[in-house]
């Protein structure tokens, strides 16, 4: 393996990805409430904002924690302020992300990918869904597996996060021909196919969110 | 009126503040049943907790009223935790409902269908119980156009969830236990169906337009109640039409037997005026009769709602005794109340 | 669904059928209450008359269900005679009432003070006089969005209408006399003052398409209930803007004793969800209570409409202690029931 | 005064007046509902249609009767079957004509004149509406007026119908710039200033019907 040297992430990563995700919530805020409104009941983009939002202004708060509280308060913040489907799911995703981490001051790309490894199967776990079923699964699995293989190839994190953000838009795109089996959608049978999911959508947010962070 | 033009046809200040504005008007209006407690944005019901009885919290997105809150009060809701608008309430809310009104006989969640409904009273649940609190959780799905299946996320609560908080509330009332009170939640949940059709959209307060097109002329089949479009589109029939269609849908799944004794409940879904719902409560009642059942009981009017959305749905409780005079108790509520 | 498309997202059959399936279907739902009698197209207390006691009847254009013939039943009206949509009844139906429901201690006329009501129903007082039946007219005029002067056909009675038919039903259930029961429907109307604005137009069936075109963003200010456009057109204000705006045109015309105790009623129009209403309640009642008045009582709903009509309405009834025992008095009608 | 010949006129004139009235009501039934929308409630046209359609189906009953006796039941039929503004003041005009035709089997001009002379008089005493206040007397007082002159003046009654159809539609035009002091209308203030008035378009169609009823 090519020794790349990189800068170390720390708590000053995690507080970048929530703010760029919050910023990145914000702007997409309305393309979200329409995709969602599509084939299903038209709050996602303004669930996503609002918890964001809460993040941040949580974070503010704790100057010095750890990354790794960092990524659990941000994820108990979700629970409790977001509510709807994506609450329980992104909140349960960013605590195990949070937990896996551990107590350290930083962290370096294999445990960044152990921490999405966790947040993945947390969603799993809760969700339920599986690849193809028109979710956030469909978005973030990729973008995991895409993260995963190019650490393990020994490639540099941006370039690695490069791929996840490419897999998770590519995800997404791919919902697009889907019939629902999860969620709102899953109700319209049929009629849910040719809609993108907004859910995926907010996953590659999230993911590209993470590799400006990181390139910063 | 200097203020912006606002896009919407709706008495609001900000969208944002709709649900907490709402709540503290409700509040105000019915300060003898009911107190809004803002930091933790539920309803309790004025003399909670009831020490001995048992008590009932439900909660979901806003946008169905009356549904919950205006449920609250004495033989229906000990309290409600409305979300924001068709978004499920988040599991502090839940957690600080059950809290209010654990009387010590345990608290009894209703639960409509809904992956985040599910998921957020999942983990208040959880909470409680690790604070000693015993909950019984019972899901309403009663939506027939939704097939429970592998490929969907399972039938949507709606209708009946109103008659099992009615029922279930006035079990509790009469000092019924936990898990007896929510077995009468759950055998109204099983001998209910429902179905629906929309005559037009809704325009959520955040999302400032429509959730869908719908030509005039047309309707949408076998809807929900968070503005969703339906199963499919078909050109807008008659009241009869309608009618055939609704109770065709509820009793092919239902298949109650001939001579059984109903409550027929014909819902606005928020826009419909009363002059139409008694109309087709009229056809549905000849529907019914002919199939050979008995509207023992009826309930007509917009219970559960989608924001201003024009339509009805229709749900058929197959009634017992027991439910019946249940369905009978007092209730004192904003929105149900006789016998008080 | 194989039938033309229709213009309209109302659930129907033929417009011109609306009125009468709509109380057939209202008689089928409550005929523990009431009685349909579609000879004469009137809805009558099913134990009329009751011997003895006062009779009250109302009546006018459908279109503003629950009014009126949702409030017949025990406590409110005897009998309710609705018209076509938004037309006055014919004097035949008033005089069927009057008729079916005189308990030997005369009737009372709730008139709501339009040109048709007023006339149809003095033509049917004049027959019922023939008859020897003692009839007292109360005209209900407490619309302040119209000046009472020689331009105008006098104030609409709006809103104070429920208020008045609730308040002197009980007293008629009390037992007092024709002079007596007529009096309190007057003091209410005197008490009392109305305002209202529209977010919207209705259809009515027969027309097929909306009274008006009012563009989003903008509402009507001064409306009546039926579908016509206001005394003027504005940009739509916020809650706040509005609450402030039916508050200052009530208050300025009833000029209320400060430290007075009023009925506050916000009304839906028909198309506006409780979501909403409750919002606005709110707003008005801090306002009220900034102008030194009491809400020791309140309804919120949509009580008196007009047809689909998005918006709503204000009314301030100043209590007394006897309004306020008549008020709180047991009613049992399809759309107004407490105590019983 | 020049003698000219006129048939008489009998039951069977009144019954095809009715009739066209109908006929026309029919016809304008969707225009009236607009006029009326407008600054009204958008029922008249619907009103009056109900109301001539059941008089037609009563005279069908009546045969034999005297022409008088027949636009009495015609006045009766309205009250009976309107509603609204419209019902009573359209039923007493026919019923204070018909008592105005008296019992006798025919009539000729000058009783005509009498019975529409005491129709608008039922109509302004139950109403209380003037000239201007942009009602039905707007159109049906000018055509009463002409009626009356012309036959005073010794035209041909046909001729003098023609004027008093003249005079009504005339009298409809003139109520466009009125502000509406009487009925629904003037709940809109000034707002009710550039409509046409439907009571008044309605009264100039019962008097042409009328002039053609006796044209026949
Ligand atoms: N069971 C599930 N597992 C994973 N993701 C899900 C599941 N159900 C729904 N989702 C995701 O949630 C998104 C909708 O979120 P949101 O609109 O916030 O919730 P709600 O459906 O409660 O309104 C969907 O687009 C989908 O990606
Ligand atoms: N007081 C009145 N006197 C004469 N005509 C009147 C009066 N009030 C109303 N009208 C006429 O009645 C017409 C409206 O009739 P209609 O729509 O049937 O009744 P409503 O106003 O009860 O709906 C008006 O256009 C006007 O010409
Ligand atoms: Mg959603
Ligand atoms: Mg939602
Ligand atoms: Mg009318
Ligand atoms: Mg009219």
């Amino acid at each position: 393996m090519p020794a790349v040297v990189e800068r170390a992430m720390d708590a000053g990563t995690i507080a970048t990805w929530m703010a760029l995700s919050d910023a990145a919530f914000r702007a997409e805020r309305d393309h979200l409430v329409q995709l969602d409104a599509a084939v299903g009941d038209g709050d996602h983009g303004t669930t996503m904002a609002r918890g964001f939002d809460a993040v941040v202004r949580a974070l503010a708060a704790e100057a010095g924690a750890p990354p790794g509280r960092l990524l659990t308060l941000a994820g108990q913040t979700l629970v409790s302020t977001m509510g709807g489907a994506s609450g329980p799911l992104w909140g349960t995703a960013l605590r195990r992300a949070g937990r896996a981490l551990g107590d350290g001051p930083g962290f370096e790309a294999p445990q960044l990918v152990r921490a999405l490894e966790a947040a993945l199967a947390g969603v799993v776990e809760l969700g339920g869904a599986r690849l193809g079923d028109k979710t956030m699964v469909d978005a973030l699995a990729p973008a995991v597996a895409a993260l995963q293989g190019a650490v393990e190839r020994g490639e540099p994190l941006a370039a690695a996060l490069r791929a996840a953000t490419a897999a998770a838009e590519e995800g997404v795109r791919a919902t697009v021909p889907m019939q629902a089996r999860k969620g709102r959608a899953s109700y319209l049978g049929e009629r849910s196919v040719g809609h993108q999911d907004a859910g995926a959508t907010s996953a590659a947010l999230v993911i590209r969110a993470l590799e400006q962070a990181v390139d910063r | 009126m200097a203020s912006a033009a606002s896009p919407m046809r709706k008495l609001l200040n900000r969208p944002e503040q709709v649900v907490t504005e709402s709540l503290a008007g409700l509040a105000a209006a019915h300060g003898d049943l009911l107190r809004y407690e803002p930091a933790s944005q539920i309803v309790v019901r004025v003399d909670a907790p009831l020490p001995g009885k048992v008590a009932l919290v439900s909660g979901g997105g806003s946008g169905h009223e009356p549904l919950h809150a205006g449920y609250v009060g004495r033989g229906m809701l000990d309290a409600a935790c409305p979300g924001a608008v068709f978004t499920s309430p988040v599991p502090d809310q839940v957690l600080a409902a059950t809290r209010a009104v654990h009387g010590g006989a345990g608290v009894v969640h209703v639960v409509k269908n809904y992956t985040g409904d599910v998921m957020n009273f999942r983990l208040a649940a959880e909470e409680a119980a690790d604070d000693g609190i015993e909950v019984a959780s019972v899901l309403i799905d009663d939506d027939v156009a939704v097939r429970d299946s592998l490929y969907t996320a399972g039938r949507r609560g709606v209708g009946a969830t109103v008659l099992a908080e009615k029922i279930a509330g006035a079990a509790a009332d009469r000092g019924h236990d936990l898990a007896a009170v929510a077995g009468f939640a759950r055998r109204v949940n099983q001998r209910a169906r429902s179905f629906g059709v929309a005559l037009s959209s809704c325009v959520p307060p955040a999302a400032g337009r429509p959730l869908f097109d719908l030509p005039e002329g047309q309707m949408e089949v076998g809807i929900g109640i968070h503005g969703e479009p339906g199963r499919r589109r078909a050109l807008l029939g008659s009241a009869g039409e309608i009618a055939g269609l609704l109770v065709g849908a509820v009793l092919e799944d239902l298949a109650p037997r001939a001579g059984s004794e109903v409550l027929a409940f014909v819902n606005g879904m928020g826009g419909t005026p009363q002059l139409e719902l008694y109309l087709l409560y009229g056809e549905v009642e000849r529907r019914l009769r002919a199939a050979g059942l008995r509207c023992a009981r009826n309930l007509v009017g917009s219970y559960i709602t989608s924001l201003e959305m024009a339509g009805a749905s229709l749900t058929v409780l197959v009634l017992d005794d027991e439910l019946t005079a249940l369905w009978d108790a007092p209730v004192h509520t904003p929105a149900l109340r006789w016998g008080v």
